[in-house]
């Protein structure tokens, strides 16, 4: 396995070949903001939290999806790309109804996290308060497709982890929307094992347990690194 | 500037929101004595003025929801120099936009007539119910506004950082501890 | 077919041709078709048959002859006079075959002198309006599958390559890389299974040369797939075709077959050892699916949903392996190109910018249609003297590049058409629609549609993409509704920054580009919308009073 | 995009597992045909060898047969073509192609490309909406330019492209078709 040395932030780091740029820079503690990211399960580079700078390259690049190269110079937290994230997170916000004072999440949420990262106080785009479901037809969790933010990580996580594929995404656009099968409420999924992984990676609150009030509901994720761990290696970790 | 006492002038105001982020106000507690040595109080959702007073700091409470809150909030920029976005429904719309998703004309039949218990009908024809704009709105949307201090409500701490930085001349840190 | 039975069947039916007193030439494209073609063609040859000279007199269907706004098209007397507005009640007059009997329609009668026609170079449209394209043999009368037979008997693969290099020959559907070096670029990678794919999902609104092409003249585009397949190893070809153009598709599928019948694709073509198979693929509604990533999962059955590039196609296409994709109008120009050599073909057009260019005319113009001019003519040349100029009203803005292009303003006239002159004035060259609006069209309206469009067309993969094309939509929806302010002018203006550099695929980094365009050139415009509530070009109905 | 959206909330909220059936109006097809197309439709997969990659190129089979995809159909294809049935929707919804619920007996499409906008298609589209409204034969789309920027202002009636329309001649058209 080659080694590679490359600076981030600064910081002279190596990461092995294949190794993405998000990877090195997490594992030293360089904290990329990320939202379709999660460990374990595969990237799609949606988000566009996760760009970086690389000199010498004029596009920016989604750090989840770059492999590092010997001698790369990569910034990860400049004013552009502040002010770029800071207005996508603020698009987020616009594009369906957050409304986190009312939300199981409000505290533990990823997307409210990383609001209060960037110091988002107000959000300069019109809101669009869509018209929007919440399924809660099954029995121990719920859908609020009103805090989706289609990072897509419940259909990976379904599809790769669980191996179900109950999930996909309906429509395009900003009219996309999350369903279970073939659009039938998830409490009446034929495929849905009810294993909860999806409610575990969900960044947001669209994914809840039921039974949670305001502000109530933790999510774990460490499974997801136990399991993919075992899969691959054979290895039980903690 | 107060012209007689020579203090500068806070205003507050209660548009669409619960007054939890007054309440909050309130729990300055003791900090509240100090505040009103160093400003004039010219406002708040309990004095009874005709016309909305020349302010040097106002804090809005609440989202901009029906037409006597349009014309209030354009009375308010006019007379104040630094206008505060007080509490989520102020910064994001928060719980009173949650109609925007339902229309007005569902959301009225809804409470006076699906759930009307003593009088069923929706009130018209009067000047007392001001009429719902069609889609509630946060206070930004509306006018310029110079400050936002977010929460549901903000913490007295907060607001109370804001308005000292304000009145010894600094500009307010503005750490958001929490947005949304 | 041996490469002695294609030669034999090139002349055979050049000799029957010649022997014809006559061939009378029908557009059947889809815009003469529409006006009544299929009619027409019918009574001319029915005509004909009243006359017994079936024998001396063949009534061709053909591809698009250019002026489509003067359809149903004839060309009567083997290709020298021309006739537009034609209709059934004409037929006795178009098929007498004595100029005399023509006379009643001297006056539909289209000059082929006109700088329509003399100003035009023609290459990819060689054979449309000339050639049946539901007829293989009048393909090979006219050249037809010589220069596949070429590729594959006297030019080793590295040498096809290496001509497609010396043409300067770049991409057609718009980003304009080089082809040879794309074509090097597969054809250096080492894997059993290549695939060769035509990107034929035209989506711009406001082009339509890849269709006109399809339906024109078929072959041509079959048998540049197939020299490529030749050049860089795959034997499987893929025509991703748009599921709204039916009569292409069905041309398409003629031609497949009948080329499949003649050995001219399937396994061993023309009897040598190359093979190549080439299978339709109909997309299906979705404008996202000409970026080539989201194309490759289209093909594969999935959401059409682009991917990060790299890897790029080249190395990991369809499924995972290297995949050549080019455009209609690329494989298009590959025939000739061998045929008459990369040098010819570098001989034509601008040193950066090779050959000749297909756009479709549209808007406000006199002659709307297809033409076809050597890259390098001005745009003031094709607007002017082929497009005839504006009917009524002052010329105010040309459009090209559809929704990833610019507004070009009239200083900007007298510009060379080429990749580079087009993109240093904020447009690009794109795929090839070239609209034309007058002072009666809006240009902040004009942003507000393409933007509508693309927010449409969003995969909804991306965040920037998906939600950014929402937001300047209602930005510039509520400026040509008189609701906006300098603030949402600045907005609009960081939310192009946003889209341009963040997105993940060309369609949501190229969205901005009708709004940067109109705000560079016509920005004033904006700014009446929004200062003063009101729209010079009178087109916007903004009501009187406060704003909602 | 309306129009999946309202088959879904159907087919979401109607109960367990199993969509209200919708009722099939399907194009005329040949009697011969139309008792086949179940075969048809299996012939199309079986050509496929019921690959997973075929899944667009069995959709547009089934559109062809059945005039729409319902829930049903949807859920045949997922289970011969051996996929998850949410990809199966997910795909469909994706494409405008295709159409979740029964159109009208006839269709119009009214393009909206840049040509014919500039041509004043949007008064076109507003001559159908008020004379096709709920409950009419004619079922009224739109679409992003359909490639006859020359014709502008174009519709396809049932098929058909018709060239330079106006509002009197798509009148006269929705006249004859009733």
């Amino acid at each position: 396995m080659s080694v590679k040395t490359l600076e981030i932030d600064g910081k002279m780091l190596t990461g092995v070949a294949g190794e993405t740029i998000f990877s090195v820079a997490w594992n030293k503690g360089i904290r990329i903001p990320r939202l379709c990211h999660i460990g374990g399960i595969s990237d799609v580079g949606a988000c566009r939290l996760c760009l970086v700078e690389i000199e010498g390259q004029k596009k920016l690049q989604a750090s989840c999806l770059t492999p590092v190269e010997e001698g790369m110079v990569v910034h990860t937290d400049t004013p552009k790309l502040r002010a770029h994230r800071r207005l996508i997170v603020e698009l987020l916000f616009a594009e369906r109804n957050h409304i986190c004072s009312v939300c199981v999440m409000n505290g533990d949420c990823e997307l409210q996290e990383l609001a209060t990262e960037l110091g988002i106080d107000h959000v300069r785009v019109r809101y669009q308060f869509p018209s929007l479901p919440v399924d809660l037809t099954h029995e121990r969790f719920g859908l609020d497709h009103n805090r989706c933010i289609l990072c897509t990580r419940c259909i990976r996580v379904c599809d790769e982890v669980e191996g179900a594929h109950t999930w996909d995404m309906l429509g395009r656009g900003t009219n996309s929307r999350v369903i279970s099968d073939l659009g039938e409420p998830w409490g009446a999924s034929d495929s849905c094992t009810s294993c909860g992984k999806c409610v575990q990676v969900c960044p947001t609150g669209a994914l809840f347990a039921k039974g949670k009030a305001v502000g109530e509901m933790r999510k774990d994720r460490t499974f997801l690194k136990y399991i993919v761990t075992a899969r691959e290696k054979k290895q039980w970790i903690e | 500037m107060d012209r007689v006492t020579k203090k500068p002038r806070l205003a507050t105001a209660w548009l669409g929101g619960c007054s939890g982020c007054h309440m909050s106000f309130l729990d300055l507690d003791e900090r509240l004595i100090d505040l009103a040595a160093r400003v004039e109080f010219c406002a708040c959702p309990l004095t009874d003025l005709k016309d909305f007073p020349e302010a040097d700091i106002t804090l809005v409470e609440g989202a901009v929801a029906n037409e006597e809150h349009l014309e209030t909030i354009h009375e308010i920029r006019k007379r104040t120099k630094i206008l505060i976005s007080l509490g989520d429904c102020a910064v994001t719309g928060n719980v009173t936009a949650m109609r925007n998703a339902f229309g007005v004309e569902d959301v009225l039949n809804r409470a006076y007539k699906e759930l009307a218990t003593v009088v069923v009908g929706i009130p018209s024809g009067n000047d007392v119910v001001p009429k719902l704009l069609a889609r509630v709105r946060p206070v930004h949307e509306v006018v310029k506004v110079d400050y936002y201090l977010t929460g549901c409500p903000p913490s007295a701490d907060a607001i109370h950082a804001c308005l000292v930085d304000l009145l010894e001349g600094r500009e307010p840190a503005g750490e958001v501890k929490r947005f949304g | 077919m041996t490469i002695e039975e294609l030669n034999q069947t090139q002349a055979d039916e050049t000799a029957r041709q010649q022997a014809l007193d006559e061939r009378i030439y029908c557009c059947t494209a889809a815009g003469c078709i529409s006006c009544g073609a299929e009619g027409l063609r019918n009574a001319i040859t029915e005509q004909v048959k009243s006359q017994g000279r079936l024998d001396k007199v063949e009534v061709c269907g053909t591809g698009c002859m250019g002026m489509c706004s003067r359809g149903p098209l004839v060309m009567a007397a083997s290709g020298t006079a021309l006739y537009g507005n034609v209709t059934p009640s004409d037929a006795p007059a178009l098929a007498s075959g004595n100029p005399l009997d023509r006379r009643p329609l001297a006056d539909r009668q289209i000059d082929l002198n006109a700088p329509f026609f003399t100003q035009q170079v023609r290459i990819v449209l060689a054979n449309s309006g000339r050639v049946d394209p539901e007829k293989l043999t009048d393909y090979i009368a006219a050249g037809g599958y010589q220069s596949l037979a070429r590729a594959l008997t006297e030019l080793k693969p590295p040498e096809v390559i290496e001509e497609v290099k010396t043409s300067g020959l770049r991409g057609r559907g718009g980003a304009g890389y080089p082809t040879g070096l794309k074509w090097e670029l597969v054809s250096k990678q080492i894997s059993p299974t290549k695939y060769i794919v035509c990107n034929a999902d035209e989506g711009d609104p406001g082009a339509f040369m890849d269709r006109s092409v399809l339906e024109g003249d078929p072959h041509r585009v079959l048998e540049g797939m197939a020299i490529a397949g030749y050049a860089v190893g795959a034997q499987q070809g893929y025509i991703y075709v748009r599921g709204e153009y039916g009569l292409a598709i069905q041309r398409l599928q003629t031609a497949i077959k009948q080329a499949e019948r003649e050995h001219l694709l399937g396994s061993r073509i023309l009897e040598s050892g190359f093979g190549f198979r080439i299978d339709l693929r109909i997309g299906a509604g979705a404008f996202v699916c000409g970026e080539e990533t989201a194309l490759i999962a289209s093909i594969e059955g999935k959401r059409g949903q682009p991917r990060q590039r790299p890897p790029y196609p080249p190395e990991s296409g369809l499924w995972n392996q290297p995949t050549l994709i080019n455009n209609v109008e690329t494989f298009a120009n590959i025939p000739p190109i061998i045929e008459k050599g990369g040098a010819w073909f570098a001989s034509i057009g601008t040193p950066s910018s090779k050959g000749t260019k297909v756009f479709a005319l549209a808007g406000k113009i006199a002659n709307t249609g297809l033409i076809e001019v050597p890259m390098g003519t001005a745009l003031r040349t094709i607007l002017f003297d082929i497009g005839g100029g504006i009917p009524e009203g002052k010329f105010k803005a040309a459009q090209t590049g559809g929704p990833s292009g610019g507004c070009i303003p009239e200083q900007f006239l007298d510009t060379p058409v080429d990749y580079e002159s087009l993109a240093r004035i904020g447009s690009i060259m794109g795929s090839g629609g070239l609209i034309v609006m007058d002072n009666a069209s809006c240009m902040v309206d004009v942003a507000r549609f393409f933007m509508e469009f693309c927010m449409d067309e969003s995969c909804g993969k991306c965040i920037p993409c998906r939600a950014g094309t929402v937001q300047m939509h209602d930005i510039l929806r509520r400026m040509t509704l008189g609701d906006a302010s300098e603030d949402d002018l600045a907005m609009l203006e960081e939310l192009s920054g946003l889209l341009r550099e963040t997105s993940l695929c060309g369609l949501g980094q190229t969205a901005p580009n009708p709004v940067m365009s109109t705000l560079r050139y016509f920005r004033q415009e904006y700014e009446a919308h929004i200062r003063e509530r009101r729209c010079p070009a009178g087109h916007c109905r903004i009501e009187a009073g406060v704003p909602a | 995009m309306e129009e999946w959206r309202f088959a879904i909330q159907i087919a979401a909220f109607s109960g367990r597992g199993d969509p209200t059936p919708i009722a099939e109006t399907e194009k005329p097809l040949p009697a011969a045909v139309k008792d086949n197309r179940d075969k048809l439709l299996e012939r199309a997969m079986s050509r496929h060898q019921y690959s997973g990659d075929a899944l667009i190129e069995v959709l547009h089979t089934a559109q062809e047969l059945y005039g729409f995809l319902s829930p049903e159909r949807l859920k045949t294809i997922a289970r011969k073509l051996r996929l998850p049935p949410s990809r199966v929707l997910g795909v469909a919804s994706f494409y405008h192609f295709f159409s979740l619920e029964p159109k009208g007996e006839h269709t119009m499409v009214v393009c909206l490309g840049t040509a014919c906008y500039v041509a004043g298609a949007l008064g076109l589209v507003e001559v159908l909406q008020r004379r096709c409204g709920a409950g009419s034969k004619v079922s009224v789309q739109t679409a992003r330019c359909i490639g006859s920027c020359g014709l502008a202002p174009a519709v396809i009636a049932d098929g058909k492209i018709l060239a330079r329309v106006t509002k009197a001649s798509l009148g006269a058209e929705l006249d004859r078709i009733g």
